[in-house]
């Protein structure tokens, strides 16, 4: 793999595979919260044809650059996170651009989209987008903290920062997953993934009864194009996140796409059955027993 | 906010500070103040009317409520039509349960006219009224967790009340607006095999009673939620005229079916439900109780439905039926407490002035405003659905 | 509810009372004397819940009528006051202190009817109408149909059954 | 007309009291994020009065394909105006499921694409309706729901509501009945689908066409612009 144009093909490769696939999931999802509540729910291709809807929409207007510019940064967040996240584990074409400190700058990334879209909702104008923005990033705040301490007390555990180590320690049965191994660090992770994927009771942000719908109140056509792509994106990538640090990561595509569905669809069905909370409850939430479990992973494994 | 040792939030009650006027004082150019609207088309804001919200923080401090979107001038339309003529304006004063109004109204030109109605008829507008309550709690009753972000049992409830606005369509015609009950009786029987099919149907709705006692009332994020949030002090519902399951929740036994029975309510045999804690929670509590009270109630209606007999009194022709000059008050409770129309008649062939007094009107001007104060702007939507706003009853 | 009729009759001087079955009486009196009546019917009678305000328009008379409408819970009786006012000169006492929600039902009269009701707390804002001008809309000699018609642009009407002589036809086939 | 100078003779200051500050309703100069100056005259402001942009369809083959998307991707903007808003809870619930067709309620201007008018418009509403069809993207749709949007209906007579949406704005379909049942709900968005594959749903375009006409006749009825900045 000396071939960086090669390399890159095949990162795209990956890049539409994973778009398609959250794509896919989207509707997966909406079609089991509509089974559970009776009904039929959306045609299984109904998020691509949003999609071409969005991009086509004739009428746009901009508030200005740094509006232009948020779902810029959110999309370069999302790929940002798809580019240094190895794929599939001994594989080298899909494990993208991962390397030693991955880690580091996967924590940097998942931030990084959320940030730039926050100055751009802001300069929406529309105070709903404010008081999303204010939600999210106090929540968010709050959730890296269990996250933070999960994954250090991972990076000593393993030894590495970096993503296909720890993945390669792994390897050989459910017995070495880090979820058997170290299940206290797993648990503060699995909580703080709760907060990341925001489904119910932690979807603050887009509270549609609350603040219609949040930051992207005031997005439209193909930004809001743009904002879905990266969610189809983002999604798939954090949830192989999780799947690498806890599940033992995946040996070809169709584990990776069932492992992916199955820690996506933890959140899910916990979101069907319950309704969202209040900021400060969420916040009170995070700094209760899942920083308790991350202090404690720490201490465990010092 | 049992547990002190963790409790971080500090005590605002005495916030913002009121003036002398007895209005909060609140300088907006001091740029702690945020003006919000929200409304009409915020999808947390019940039906057609807007908030003017005035925030600091995440907190609400002072408050306006806008309505007027959906004003038809229907009191001054009556004034234009015949008797007759205002059943199909009437029922669509308040949308959700229109068969209030036209037994209100039917009631009233009864009491004016001095006409009786067949046993039978009022047998079958018991039937009407407590199915139509029926269909408004079915949505009322998870619309609360819906409020909140639950929405499977919106999906169950709305269900389950399309299935009662079938067994609607097959008695009346109609789905929403049914123009069934009319001065001197109704306009017809049961259908064949009707009391089967209804009894299905409630069959259906007991089991969704259960389900959504554990999805939503015990829900632990709803109780987080809902328990001690929209405190409604007891002292409010006089000062406020406070009615139905508002009321209720806060202790005070207000029933018009209870207090001043009509129909024949006195021969069912049934509890007022009451609660004293007066919260979200307590107000969603009390609604559902009332829905397995109407269940009851309907199983009981039907048992004594008499089989044969006259549905409608006559009358004379309705187009220039001349009704003699007086002045009356009909109430009834509907699921939102005491829905009463004040009459006037002045003797010719159209009313002189009929006003609908809502239990919106109250709930949703005066109350709502004094109950927005303080309130977490994230409560306000579960605030208005746990008051039970309905906006066309206020405008009319 | 006799007795306190009887005492109503004593301290406020009515000019009359009517009973009408089913728990609801009527009393008239003077614009002077409603405040008086309604504190005392709050406070000593236990007449604690107010129902509603409203306004008829007797044109031919020139007077406006308004009804208050109070409830006691705990003899389940309602008492329903009637004060006239002359039309030249619309405007009545307010009683917004004794209960929270009079306020609103004055603010709606007040646009409604045109009935002042000085000092009471935002009176004079619109409530359900914005912008509107002229006579206010529920008196009687504002004629809404003329006013929709010249401002709405009406679709011409349909041909069909009148539904006087149908209903005659049909329904009431032997009547004059 | 003695009447109306004796309601006329309120205090003066009644305008004024429940709307907005008078500092709101000067003429005054702000500077947007890009640091470009702006007149703003908030009372010319609140007409709305600027021409919206016609955007006509470019390529034949790609808009045929686009309108095929946009017909199956109806984004309904969630604005109960009427009482027709009572049979949209069931469009989205069990019996119905209007998803099923590729049917959303979204709730902000924004993101929406059909506007559906449920039923009559008080003069209230109808400038908030405005206010929310100028602000969807184009291209939108109009779908007039109940006999009250085409003639008045129940209420021909009522001083506060429009008779006939479609000098308002433009409306693409209308569903009669009061209320039109779910189902007839349905029939009308299929018939507007057909209407969008066949390039007829140009209703944003006929807006900016005759948007002096349109205009004319809002500024009619609509006596008090004032409102606040955004609505939703």
């Amino acid at each position: 793999m000396e071939n960086i144009a090669a390399k890159l093909l095949w990162t795209f490769l990956g890049l539409l595979i994973v778009l398609n696939w959250g794509m896919l999931k989207t509707s997966i999802v909406r079609k089991i919260v509509a089974r559970v509540g009776g009904r039929y729910g959306i045609r299984w291709y109904q998020p691509w044809i949003n999609l071409i809807k969005l991009y086509g929409t004739r009428g746009q207007l901009s508030h200005g650059v740094m509006f232009y510019l948020g779902p810029v940064f959110r999309i370069a967040g999302g790929v940002g996170l798809f580019l240094f996240m190895p794929l599939i584990f001994g594989d080298p074409r899909w494990s993208n651009f991962a390397f030693a400190g991955d880690l580091i700058l996967l924590l940097y990334f998942k931030f990084f989209g959320m940030l730039g879209m926050a100055l751009g909702a802001g300069e929406g104008g529309h105070p709903y987008s404010a008081i999303g923005v204010s939600r999210g990033l106090s929540q968010y705040t709050t959730v890296e903290i269990p996250f933070t301490l999960g994954i250090i007390a991972l990076a000593v555990q393993y030894d590495t920062l970096s993503l296909t180590e720890m993945v390669a320690a792994q390897q050989g049965g459910i017995a070495n997953w880090t979820i058997v191994t170290n299940p206290i660090a797993s648990a503060a992770l699995l909580f703080s993934m709760l907060g990341i994927f925001m489904h119910a009771p932690f979807d603050l942000v887009k509270a549609p009864n609350e603040i219609p719908i949040g930051p992207p109140t005031e997005y439209h056509g193909s930004y809001l194009g743009v904002l879905r792509t990266n969610a189809a994106i983002m999604h798939i990538t954090e949830a192989v996140l999780f799947m690498n640090l806890l599940f033992g990561g995946a040996n070809n595509w169709i584990e990776l796409i069932i492992k992916t569905f199955l820690i996506y669809f933890i959140t899910v069905f916990i979101g069907v059955v319950f309704p969202r909370f209040r900021i400060e409850q969420s916040v009170r939430f995070f700094l209760g027993v899942p920083l308790i479990l991350g202090i404690l992973a720490i201490i465990l494994i010092m | 906010m049992k547990n002190k040792l963790f409790n971080i939030s500090p005590d605002r009650s005495k916030y913002p500070t009121i003036g002398k006027d007895g209005k909060p004082e609140i300088d907006l150019s001091s740029g702690k103040f945020v003006k919000i609207w929200q409304g009409p088309n915020h999808p947390g804001v019940t039906g057609n009317m807007s908030l003017e919200l005035t925030v600091s923080g995440d907190e609400v401090v002072d408050a306006k409520t806008h309505v007027g979107y959906l004003h038809r001038g229907f009191e001054k339309l009556f004034e234009r039509r015949k008797y007759i003529q205002c059943f199909p304006t009437s029922i669509r004063m308040c949308v959700p349960e229109a068969d209030s109004n036209e037994y209100c109204l039917a009631v009233g030109t009864e009491k004016l006219a001095g006409i009786d109605v067949p046993d039978r008829a009022k047998w079958l507008r018991m039937l009407t009224l407590e199915m139509s309550r029926l269909q408004m709690l079915l949505r009322i009753v998870p619309g609360q967790g819906g409020t909140m972000g639950l929405g499977i049992g919106v999906q169950w409830g709305m269900y389950l009340r399309d299935l009662i606005l079938d067994r609607f369509e097959e008695l009346t015609g109609g789905r929403i607006y049914h123009m069934y009950i009319l001065p001197g009786g109704v306009r017809g029987g049961l259908p064949e095999g009707f009391e089967t099919r209804l009894e299905e149907n409630l069959k259906d709705i007991e089991k969704f009673v259960h389900r959504i006692d554990n999805v939503l009332y015990q829900n632990a994020v709803f109780r987080k939620r809902a328990m001690g949030v929209g405190y409604l002090d007891p002292s409010w519902v006089d000062e406020y005229g406070v009615v139905g399951s508002n009321a209720r929740a806060a202790g005070f036994k207000r029933d018009v079916r209870k207090d001043n029975p009509y129909l024949f309510y006195e021969q069912l045999d049934w509890e007022v439900p009451i609660k004293t804690e007066s919260d979200i929670y307590t107000r969603a509590r009390i609604r559902w109780y009332d829905l397995q009270v109407t269940i009851d109630l309907i199983r009981q209606i039907l048992a004594k439905i008499p089989k044969t007999g006259d549905v409608r009194a006559k009358t004379p022709n309705v187009m220039h039926w001349k009704i003699p000059a007086g002045q009356t008050y009909v109430k009834s409770e509907s699921s939102r407490g005491e829905f009463g129309f004040f009459m006037v008649s002045d003797g010719t062939d159209k009313p002189r002035r009929i006003n609908l007094r809502g239990p919106s009107y109250t709930h949703a001007v005066p109350l709502l405003e004094r109950m927005l104060i303080n309130t977490n702007i994230a409560d306000v939507g579960a605030l208005m659905v746990s008051l039970q706003t309905c906006p066309p009853e206020i405008e009319r | 509810m006799k007795e306190i009729l009887e005492r109503i009759n004593q301290q406020f001087n009515c000019s009359a009372h009517e009973h009408q079955p089913e728990n609801l009486s009527w009393v008239q009196l003077d614009k002077k004397q409603l405040v008086p009546l309604l504190s005392y019917l709050k406070h000593t009678e236990n007449f604690s819940h107010f129902v509603l305000l409203t306004a008829v328009d007797w044109i031919e008379n020139n007077e406006f009528q308004l009804n208050y409408l109070l409830t006691n819970h705990e003899l389940h009786q309602d008492i329903a006051i009637r004060v006239m006012i002359p039309r030249d000169e619309p405007e009545m006492i307010t009683a917004h202190h004794l209960w929270q929600q009079i306020a609103t039902y004055q603010r709606e009269i007040n646009e409604m009817y045109g009935i002042n009701f000085p000092n009471s707390p935002r009176v004079n804002e619109s409530f359900l109408l914005e912008g509107w001008e002229g006579i206010p809309p529920m008196r009687r000699e504002f004629d809404t149909k003329k006013y929709s018609e010249e401002t709405f642009f009406p679709r011409p009407r349909q041909e069909g059954k009148d539904p006087q002589t149908h209903m005659k036809q049909k329904l009431y086939p032997d009547e004059e | 007309m003695s009447e109306e100078t004796k309601h006329n003779n309120q205090p003066e200051n009644t305008e004024e009291s429940n709307k907005f500050p008078k500092e709101h309703l000067q003429k005054r100069t702000v500077y947007s994020p890009d640091g470009e100056k702006i007149e703003i005259d908030p009372l010319q402001d609140y007409y709305l009065q600027d021409r919206p942009e016609r955007r006509d369809p470019r390529y034949r083959v790609v808009e045929k394909f686009l309108n095929w998307a946009r017909s199956e991707s109806l984004w309904i903007l969630g604005f109960g105006t009427g009482c027709g808003s009572i049979e949209l809870p069931p469009l989205t619930t069990p019996r119905f499921d209007a998803f099923r067709f590729g049917i959303a309620m979204r709730p902000t201007p924004r993101q929406s694409n059909v506007f559906i008018i449920s039923g009559y418009m008080s003069i209230k509403t109808l400038k908030r309706a405005i206010r929310s069809y100028e602000q969807m993207p184009d291209p939108k749709y109009v779908v007039a729901l109940g006999s009250c949007t085409i003639n008045g209906g129940m209420y021909f007579d009522s001083y506060n509501t429009i008779n006939r949406l479609d000098k308002y704005m433009p409306v693409d379909v209308y569903i009669a009945g009061c209320m039109p049942r779910p189902e007839a709900l349905i029939a009308g968005f299929n018939k507007l689908k057909q209407r969008i594959k066949e390039g007829r749903a140009e209703g944003a375009n006929e807006y900016v066409q005759r948007f002096d006409e349109y205009k004319a006749n809002q500024k009619q009825i609509i006596k008090d612009w004032n409102m606040p900045d955004y609505n939703w």
